[in-house]
């Protein structure tokens, strides 16, 4: 029955600086905003769509894709309300692309709209998007959580550079999710209430929720493990050891799930060298000794996922080999051979390369040490990891020097910075990286030879080790025209598998979401492909 | 009587009063005000009169420690008010000063030595040697045993300590000696020895003082002529037995009537003349003659126009309306 | 006094515009970018757009005349209006406006006073009572055991960090006691005697940890004022004149005492308000604090230079304050 | 202070010309009957030794992580445990002493250096006086951890480039703490330079004709050491502190480098599965800091001539 | 209780010694004098002779680190020392006045002057605050301050220093003390002023009748107004007399010594000052020998052994010393 579970209290220990996820591409901000505004459809936690807001996922097969690929069109559920009591149109959907699409208003989420040509709405229920490439996967706009439909009456004023100036609408957006808001202090505390024109009439159980921000993860850990404070903490980015002994206060459980997240090294392929001036890091300049997969193999079998795993990231990490893990369809097995932690095997393979081991242990070929700078983000797991990682590769004759980077630098983007992972004036470096929702297009499009960052782009561009080879380069066309997913599936297993045998990407570990919930929380379902608050509607308190 | 040493003319030292929102000036405390005499050579100067008169700020102007607001003062004919930085440097030497508390008056982390050394440090270029020879000279000079040259001004007493400046001062040879209440810190069974040091050393080096106390039995004692001083200005200046015997500014009456003497049968009998009221502050001083408010014999002229300082008979000098009927 | 006053306040002007200047360049220099924190998924062309849509693409000297004119006037004809109801002008104002949240910076500040001077009011109030006593009684009982095992404890006290008292008092008094929440709650009203009593409970362990931070500080100083006044001539007077020893040390002693313990404590309600970051952070009081590390984290920059320079305002004010009460606690001052 | 407490009889002195006693040696022995202060001054120094000999005995790397023997409690092997990745903590602790103190101890220089140089100055000539303690107000108007944090955040990595990471940031976090600090100690200074000014020792060398320079190096400097001296030892205490609280606040050193500070906030979450992780940082942070300001509580008191021959 | 024909004040072997951190310091040997009602007595001494520790050890106003060994303090025949506090309180607030030696710290900077003499008035009088204020404008009155009722309210720095010398002498005269130990209270002060200040007391003493002890170093203050004066030395008292007598007949070689080194204002000018050479003893230990000995010209072999008594030489005179100047011979004793 709606609303006779009293308050759900809910903690983000990075708090929500506003409600709008268009205005903010932070998690924070799309989960808690998730409990209000919607999209028409989600994943659910096996990453499988699910409708929200319609009665059916548009198909080729049902004809809601038109068979060149070039348009969808969606039909909304009869009967949904904003949480105000006025009807949710087509028209508020078409309003939502304007809004994101407007030029002046820096949508975070413009990119759901990539080659949308028009959102139009055919009548009250029915949106028709029509893309101007045939697009496979059309499911960009208005599908998951960086894409929910905000209210046109609400935001009309809002449009383009207007945008920030409506606090009021960006703090407490009008939607057709289980809850409204009802107070909302920025980077603080939201405070949520049941909505009455819910579409479900017993949902949320919920009368309302306490959505409070701020802290560390190990203490929002503890709120719900430990003292039972809150019921439900997200992100607990905490040692594995410190979750097994809070949990053991009996007061919650952990949860986890995995996305699409991987840790990973990217292996430099050209020589960061700075000798080499403005060509430094450009594809003239191939790397001494990296671009021979034997070395990146020897590298990736002499590390230990296991221990990784154990000692950063507990039950929110798996050893991995693959730099697309998931969904299940597109994960590849034939590079599991990495799991296997084998020295004698790296070692072998580093002799049969040509690399001797010097006198001082470090292994030597042509004149050339066999020693890396090995670089990532300021960040006390990957500092770990780091640690351990040089041990390893010491092991095998391997030199590395380690450097780690301010995490808003690192990730910064600034051209002018040399210290930008698109740069990469390192040997190796790792970070985390994924993608939205369920398919694994963009990203696996991310290594074609284009996309490397060079002078000629200002540095901008996403294959940072710079890997490069014609045949992945027509693989990439060639999946942006296959529409049955079987052979989507196998495409991407082909591109993963010469990626990895290139060696220029080394995966580490497939990290998921932990969250942890109180006992008495019942419904959660962990969920990496969407907001893990996705069916909070659902959620329920034991007796 | 021997030629001016020292010719003080219408020395002048005002310290502005700064106050408001905006710090603006707004007046002047008028510490010293117009004052001129000379100092022969070989005499001693008395200067007394009574707490925030001015008489510390009358030796410091002379020897140049502070820039006087006007006037000038000629040391030896060379006009000390108005060298420059470098030029006074050199004339240093020959004036120097002896100050009140000997305790403030030496710097607690140097040992004797190095305090009687530093004005042989800065103006000569004796080797170490030669310093060490002439400290143990000076030290001899003032009474203070060679033994304790490399003892700190705390290990001394009272009297030590002042000999230890009197040394200081006596380095470099001067001619001129401030010597500015020299004894008033100390006690009256050590003020002696002190007293009896200054007068031996300048009998041997010739030396000429300005002494300044407010002990007028003490000035009595040593003094050749002496300057009475009343709220930044000389009210009366005359030869020593002269004055005490014969005073005439009603303020120097008042002054000396108001020291007791040290023998009840004196005492007993002794007439006083009561001053009413305090000293105005040099701030605000009174329109006037500056002792007008507190004059016994005030009359109204005073309250109007300050009288002029002058030698109504010879060396004989007052500022005193009542010396000019 | 007045025209003492009437100085320092006009003096308070070019140095807040020195100040404002300093922070303003400091920030600007910065190479940070706001949206360095964004996801990885969101590609360079949209940051780039985020990033014009935020107006950094303005020369320097533009943007920081414009935020003058925001701070300056803009704010206060805003908040006159806010508490007047007047319109003054159109009132289409552009304000300073926080790139994270997109609203307008000082409405945030405003919305986290409160739970920032709850805690550090109390924590100074608390403080005081704390440390008077324990001062006055270590000086008048010097090199007692009372004394020593003060001066002990105070300096135990200032040698601990703060960060490690709140970790401590949550371990102990939340986890395993359950006395007190970790979490402050910043929603809560109190309207009734519970919510009151939950209030006082969420309020003691942050309270408390900057209580005892400032408390052995103070303790220091005071114990050393009274030491300093206990050997005054004035004293002895005191006691010749028959007054009894608690009217010459509670009396007498204080009040002189405390003058510079006043200003001290003046001078230090700045300092907690930095200190109060930490402790905001721990047990997620939310108050300016915390804001100002969530600016930093996120490179928001106009609200993290909007904040220090309202730290700057309340030092440069309560440094006049505390040459007020300098002024109105010694006659000597104020009558000058 | 009369003067009956120091007189010597001369006659006793007329034979021996005894070694005088400097004052240097009056404040030690002062110093040495603070009982409090001579515990703190054997503990700091007990700390520095440990802390720069103690590698050499115990010769684990800080670094090397023996991930076996990982959240391991007290042992012979590990004296002060290890932490979630197998590092000896004891190891760390006195790799974190070296930072921490050369943190305290430089940055306390810088603002020493600082303060006593504004201070003198503007204490000495009456004309610099204003505008360098307007300079002071302003500095000391601005809000040190705001602006600390901020700076920190900002040039890390510039510095970081130019100096190699661990000396860049160590120069950051020390130049800043110091710059930040000197205000209180030009003061003080200036407070007491003022005072000594009007001293007639002062005002002797002037009559003399000794320049400004040298009566500032030789009369003044010296008598405001004490002073000095004490806000040093609090300045110490002070550093060490504020460097371990930007680490909890995530801006001081990197992670792998660690200090006291570091090491406690990194150990806090481990508090109840290896308190040796804590407790010892802990301990250490919070000895050295009360050793100090022991150490600067003595010297306060020997070298206040009220207090000394009393 | 009273006992009407005790002296006012009967001081017997009082001692008193601080305890320091480089040794203990014996300021107070031994010292007993006694003082009639309406007397007024001079002590004079130099710097550091224990006049002010003497005085303070009356009424135990010392300072913490010192102590009282031992003697004896009546106040009209009542032990002074075994009061309990309450008593004592009562003693210095109604009976006894004190002035201290320096005006400018010894009043409350941060309380009107007004404030500090009502409180002694309201304290030991029991008077209202109104009553109070009014006796209090009386006494600043009574002591020369001009408009008294408006300074009432002003505070401490707002007056000169013989002004505040005078409010000091105002408090101590606030509840008619029988008693009144004033410590150098013209020391700080120049000689107009400090001639208006014994003038003032002169009148006092005509008509309140207390009796006054007046500590100096001036022995030309002494001889204006003293009925009787004692001379310390090194903590001791080594003379004791009536004013005329002890001025015409100095019997001890340091009270002679010290009337010599003053020169004078008026008649005969000495070409050379008398000095007293050497120091006073340092005061560690108590002493075993005459502290004079060092310095006297006239010591005796015995003086170095043995600490001399005080020894009467007639008309209420006595002196701690065996030379006798009449004939410089060893007194017969
Ligand atoms: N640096 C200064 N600034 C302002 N006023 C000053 C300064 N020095 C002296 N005065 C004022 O000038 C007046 C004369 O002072 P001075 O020290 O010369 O008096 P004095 O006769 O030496 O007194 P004393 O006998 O107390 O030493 C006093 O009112 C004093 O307050
Ligand atoms: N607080 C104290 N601690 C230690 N010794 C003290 C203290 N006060 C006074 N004395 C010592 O006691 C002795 C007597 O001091 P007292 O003040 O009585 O001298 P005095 O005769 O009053 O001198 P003055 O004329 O300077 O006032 C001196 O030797 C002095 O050093
Ligand atoms: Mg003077
Ligand atoms: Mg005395
Ligand atoms: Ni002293």
């Amino acid at each position: 029955e709606r609303a006779s579970d009293g308050q759900l209290n809910i903690i983000y220990w990075q708090a929500p600086s506003l409600l709008n996820p268009y205005l903010s591409g932070g998690t924070k901000e799309l989960e808690a905003a998730s409990l209000v505004i919607e999209p028409l459809a989600r994943y659910n936690e096996t990453g499988t769509m699910v409708p929200f807001l319609v009665d059916e996922i548009p198909t080729v097969a049902n004809g809601g894709v038109s068979e060149d690929l070039t348009s969808i069109t969606w039909t909304l559920s009869e009967g949904i309300l904003w949480s105000d009591g006025t009807p949710l149109t087509a028209a508020d959907a078409v309003f939502t692309w304007q809004y994101c699409t407007d030029e002046n208003s820096g949508c975070a989420q413009l990119s759901n709209y990539n080659d949308v040509e028009s959102v139009e709405a055919l009548d009250d229920r029915t949106i028709k998007i029509t893309f101007s490439v045939p697009k496979p996967f059309p499911y960009g706009p208005f599908v998951g959580a960086q894409s929910p439909i905000i209210q046109a009456a609400q935001f009309a004023e809002c449009v383009g550079a207007a945008a920030p100036t409506c606090t009021d609408a960006n703090f407490a957006p009008i939607g057709t999710g289980p809850f409204v808001v009802t107070d909302f202090k920025a980077n603080d505390v939201a405070s949520f209430a049941a909505n009455e024109n819910y579409r479900d009439p017993a949902q949320p159980a919920f009368a309302t929720v306490n959505f409070k921000g701020g802290g560390d993860a190990a203490s929002a850990a503890r709120s719900v493990l430990e003292t039972g404070e809150f019921d439900y903490a997200w992100n607990l980015q905490v040692e594995p050891e410190i979750l097994t002994q809070m949990s053991a206060a009996g007061q919650g459980t952990v949860v986890s799930a995995f996305g699409t997240s991987v840790e990973r090294m990217h292996v430099n392929q050209t020589d960061p060298n700075p000798d080499l001036g403005d060509e430094r890091g450009t594809a003239a300049h191939p790397h001494p000794f990296l671009t021979d997969p034997r070395v990146s193999r020897a590298l990736s079998i002499a590390i230990d996922r296991e221990i990784l795993v154990e000692a950063g990231y507990g039950s929110a990490g798996q050893p991995t080999c693959n730099v697309l893990p998931a969904p299940a369809i597109y994960a590849s097995t034939n590079n599991d051979w990495c799991l296997n932690y084998d020295p004698d095997e790296a070692n072998r393979i580093l002799d049969e390369a040509g690399w001797v081991v010097g006198d001082d242990g470090v292994r030597v070929k042509d004149g050339v040490r066999l020693s890396v700078l090995y670089q990532t983000s300021t960040n006390s797991v990957r500092q770990g990891t780091q640690a351990l990682v040089k041990q390893m590769w010491e092991l095998i004759g391997v030199e590395t020097e380690l450097r780690n980077i301010d995490a808003s630098v690192f990730f910064g983007g600034d051209p002018s910075s040399p210290d930008t992972f698109q740069k990469f004036f390192a040997d190796i470096e790792m970070y985390t990286n994924n993608f939205d929702g369920t398919d694994p297009e963009r990203y696996m499009g991310n290594w074609a030879c284009a996309e490397a960052p060079s002078p000629e782009t200002q540095w901008q561009g996403s294959n940072n080790q710079r890997f490069c080879s014609a045949e992945y380069d027509e693989l990439v066309v060639e999946f942006g025209q296959t529409a049955a997913l079987e052979d989507r599936a196998a495409l991407a297993i082909k591109m993963n598998d010469m990626l990895m045998d290139s060696g220029s990407i080394i995966p580490l570990v497939h990290r998921g979401g932990v969250s942890a919930h109180a006992n008495s929380l019942q419904g959660v379902l962990m969920n990496e492909w969407d907001s893990e608050l996705w069916n909070i509607a659902d959620w329920t308190r034991a007796d | 009587m021997s030629e001016a040493l020292v010719e003080v003319r219408n020395l002048t030292m005002h310290f502005d009063i700064h106050a408001g929102i905006l710090r603006r000036k707004v007046g002047a405390v008028r510490a010293v005000d117009g004052l001129s005499f000379d100092i022969m050579q070989g005499e001693t100067l008395g200067l007394v009169g009574e707490s925030g008169c001015g008489k510390s700020t009358t030796g410091r102007a002379i020897l140049r420690l502070y820039d006087p607001t006007d006037g000038s003062v000629k040391i030896d004919g060379v006009d000390i008010a108005s060298l420059n930085t470098s030029d006074l440097r050199k004339a240093r030497p020959q004036m120097q000063m002896i100050f009140q508390d000997p305790q403030a008056s030496l710097n607690p982390r140097m040992n004797v030595s190095e305090i009687i050394a530093e004005p042989l440090r800065e103006h000569t270029k004796m080797d170490s040697a030669a310093r060490d020879a002439r400290v143990r000279e000076l030290m001899d000079a003032v009474g203070l045993n060679r033994a304790f040259a490399s003892r700190y001004p705390h290990e001394f007493s009272g009297g030590q300590r002042q000999r230890i400046g009197i040394a200081r001062a006596l380095a470099l040879n001067p001619k001129f000696i401030v010597c500015d209440e020299p004894i008033a810190a100390l006690d009256v069974s050590i003020q002696a020895q002190v007293v009896n040091l200054l007068e031996d050393l300048q009998r041997e080096l010739g030396l000429t003082y300005l002494f300044i106390s407010h002990d007028l039995s003490m000035v009595r004692h040593l003094a050749t002529r002496v300057a009475v001083m009343y709220l930044g200005k000389i009210v009366e200046l005359a030869p020593r037995d002269a004055l005490y015997s014969d005073p005439h500014h009603p303020y120097t009456q008042a002054l000396l009537s108001a020291v007791p003497v040290a023998d009840p049968e004196v005492e007993a009998t002794r007439k006083q003349i009561i001053l009413e009221g305090d000293v105005p502050s040099p701030a605000k001083p009174p329109e006037g003659c500056n002792f007008c408010t507190r004059c016994p014999k005030v009359m109204d002229i005073c309250r109007k126009v300050s009288p002029e300082f002058r030698e109504h008979a010879p060396g004989r000098f007052s500022a005193c309306h009542l010396m000019d009927e | 006094m007045f025209a003492f006053t009437i100085r320092r306040l006009l003096f308070a002007i070019p140095t807040l515009l020195a100040i404002s200047f300093i922070i303003f360049a400091i920030l600007d220099l910065a190479p940070s970018d706001p949206t360095g924190n964004l996801p990885l998924t969101i590609p360079p062309e949209v940051r780039a757009q985020i990033r014009s849509s935020l107006g950094l693409d303005e020369p320097f000297p533009i943007r920081y005349a414009l935020w003058l004119n925001q701070f300056f006037i803009n704010e206060p004809l805003n908040m006159i209006e806010g508490w007047t109801g007047w319109t003054i002008g159109d009132g289409e104002r552009l304000r300073v406006t926080s790139w994270a949240t997109r609203s307008p910076v000082v409405d945030l500040i405003v919305e986290r006073m409160p739970q920032t001077l709850w805690v550090v009011g109390m924590s100074q109030i608390i403080a005081i009572l704390i440390a008077v006593p324990i001062g006055v009684i270590s000086a008048y009982k010097q090199y007692s055991w009372f004394d020593q095992i003060g001066t002990f404890v105070s300096m135990l006290g200032f040698s601990i960090p703060t960060f490690f008292t709140g970790l401590v008092f949550i371990v102990l008094f939340s986890v395993h006691l359950k006395w007190f929440p970790s979490i402050y709650d910043t929603n809560h009203v109190i309207d009734s005697w519970s919510s009151f009593v939950f209030q006082i409970k969420q309020m003691i362990m942050p309270t408390m940890v900057l209580a005892l931070a400032t408390a052995a500080q103070l303790s220091r100083y005071m114990r050393a004022s009274m030491l300093d006044n206990l050997q005054q001539d004035y004293v002895r007077t005191a006691r010749a004149k028959g007054l009894s020893e608690r009217v010459v040390v509670t009396i007498h002693v204080l009040r002189n005492s405390m003058i510079p313990v006043v200003t001290v404590i003046a001078l230090n309600v700045p300092t907690i308000f930095g200190g109060a970051i930490i402790t905001e952070q721990i047990f997620r009081v939310n108050g300016i604090g915390q804001l100002l590390i969530i600016g930093i984290q996120g490179a928001d920059i106009p609200l993290v230079q909007t904040l220090t320079f309202i730290f700057a305002v309340l030092i440069v004010m309560f440094n006049l304050i505390a040459d007020v009460l300098y002024g109105i606690l010694d006659p000597r001052i104020r009558y000058e | 202070m009369s003067d009956q407490d120091r007189i010597v009889a001369e006659a006793a002195v007329e034979v021996v010309a005894e070694r005088p006693r400097t004052l240097l040696r009056d404040v030690w022995s002062q110093f040495t009957a603070h009982r409090g202060a001579m515990a703190g001054l054997a503990v700091f120094l007990f700390i520095v030794l440990a802390v720069s000999f103690g590698p050499f005995l115990h010769t684990i790397d800080p670094t090397y992580s023996d991930f076996r023997a990982r959240n391991q409690g007290m042992s012979l092997a590990h004296p002060m445990g290890t932490d979630n990745l197998g590092r000896d903590m004891f190891a760390q602790v006195m790799q974190g002493g070296r930072v921490s103190l050369l943190v305290g101890v430089t940055a306390m220089g810088i603002s020493m250096f600082f303060g006593t140089l504004v201070g003198v100055i503007a204490g000495y000539f009456r004309r610099l006086d204003g505008p360098l303690m307007r300079l002071t107000d302003l500095f000391l108007a601005l809000p040190i951890l705001p602006l600390l944090l901020v700076i920190i955040m900002l040039f890390r990595d510039t510095l970081r480039k130019a100096f190699g990471p661990e000396a860049g940031i160590f120069l950051l976090i020390v130049f800043i703490i110091g710059i930040t600090s000197w205000m209180q100690t030009a003061r003080i200074v200036r407070g007491d330079v003022l005072a000594l000014k009007e001293r007639e020792f002062v005002l002797a060398a002037r009559s003399i004709g000794t320049p400004s320079y040298r009566i500032i190096l030789r009369h003044v400097l010296p008598n405001v050491l004490s002073p000095i001296m004490v806000s040093a030892t609090l300045g110490i205490a002070t550093a060490i502190i504020t460097e371990s609280a930007l680490s909890f606040l995530g801006l001081g050193f990197p992670s792998d480098f660690p200090t006291w500070g570091r090491l406690l906030f990194d150990g806090a979450n481990f508090m109840t599965i290896t308190p040796s992780r804590v407790i010892w940082p802990g301990l250490v942070l919070s000895l050295t800091v009360l050793s100090v300001n022991y150490v600067g509580d003595g010297l306060r008191d020997a070298l206040d001539p009220h207090i000394r021959g009393r | 209780m009273r006992d009407t024909t005790a002296p006012l004040l009967d001081v017997a072997g009082l001692k008193t010694v601080f305890h320091t951190r480089s040794g203990d310091v014996h300021a107070v040997n031994s010292i007993s004098f006694a003082l009639e009602a309406g007397e007024l007595v001079g002590v004079v001494g130099e710097s550091g002779s224990g006049k002010s520790v003497t005085m303070m050890s009356l009424m135990d106003l010392l300072p913490r680190s010192a102590e009282i060994v031992g003697g004896e303090v009546l106040f009209e025949g009542r032990d002074v020392r075994g009061m309990t506090r309450a008593e004592l309180l009562q003693l210095r607030g109604r009976d006894v006045g004190f002035v201290f030696q320096d005006p400018m710290t010894s009043l409350n900077p941060v309380f009107t002057v007004g404030r500090q003499i009502t409180e002694r008035l309201r304290k030991h009088m029991g008077m209202t605050k109104a009553e109070a204020k009014v006796r209090a404008a009386e006494l600043l009155g009574l002591v020369g301050i001009s408009d008294p009722e408006r300074r009432l309210s002003d505070y401490p720095h707002q007056f000169s220093g013989g002004m505040r010398q005078r409010v000091m002498i105002a408090i101590a005269l606030a509840c008619d003390p029988k008693l009144l130990i004033a410590d150098e209270p013209t020391t700080a002060l120049d000689v107009t002023i400090q001639a208006q200040i014994i003038e003032l007391v002169r009148d006092l003493r005509r008509k309140l009748d207390m009796g006054i002890i007046w500590i100096t170093h001036d022995l030309g203050v002494v001889a204006g107004i003293a009925d009787r004066v004692i001379v310390m030395y090194a903590g001791q008292i080594v003379e004791q007399g009536p004013v005329r007598d002890l001025f015409a007949r100095p019997q001890h070689p340091y009270t002679r010594a010290l009337l010599e080194t003053l020169p004078k204002v008026t008649g005969e000018r000495s070409e050379r000052l008398h000095t007293i050479e050497g120091q006073p003893p340092s005061l560690g230990d108590e002493p075993t020998s005459c502290p004079f000995a060092p310095r006297c010209a006239h010591a005796f072999a015995r003086c170095m052994t043995e600490n001399p008594f005080r020894v009467d030489v007639g008309g209420g005179h006595d002196v701690a010393c065996w030379w006798d100047p009449e004939t410089g011979e060893m007194r017969d004793v």
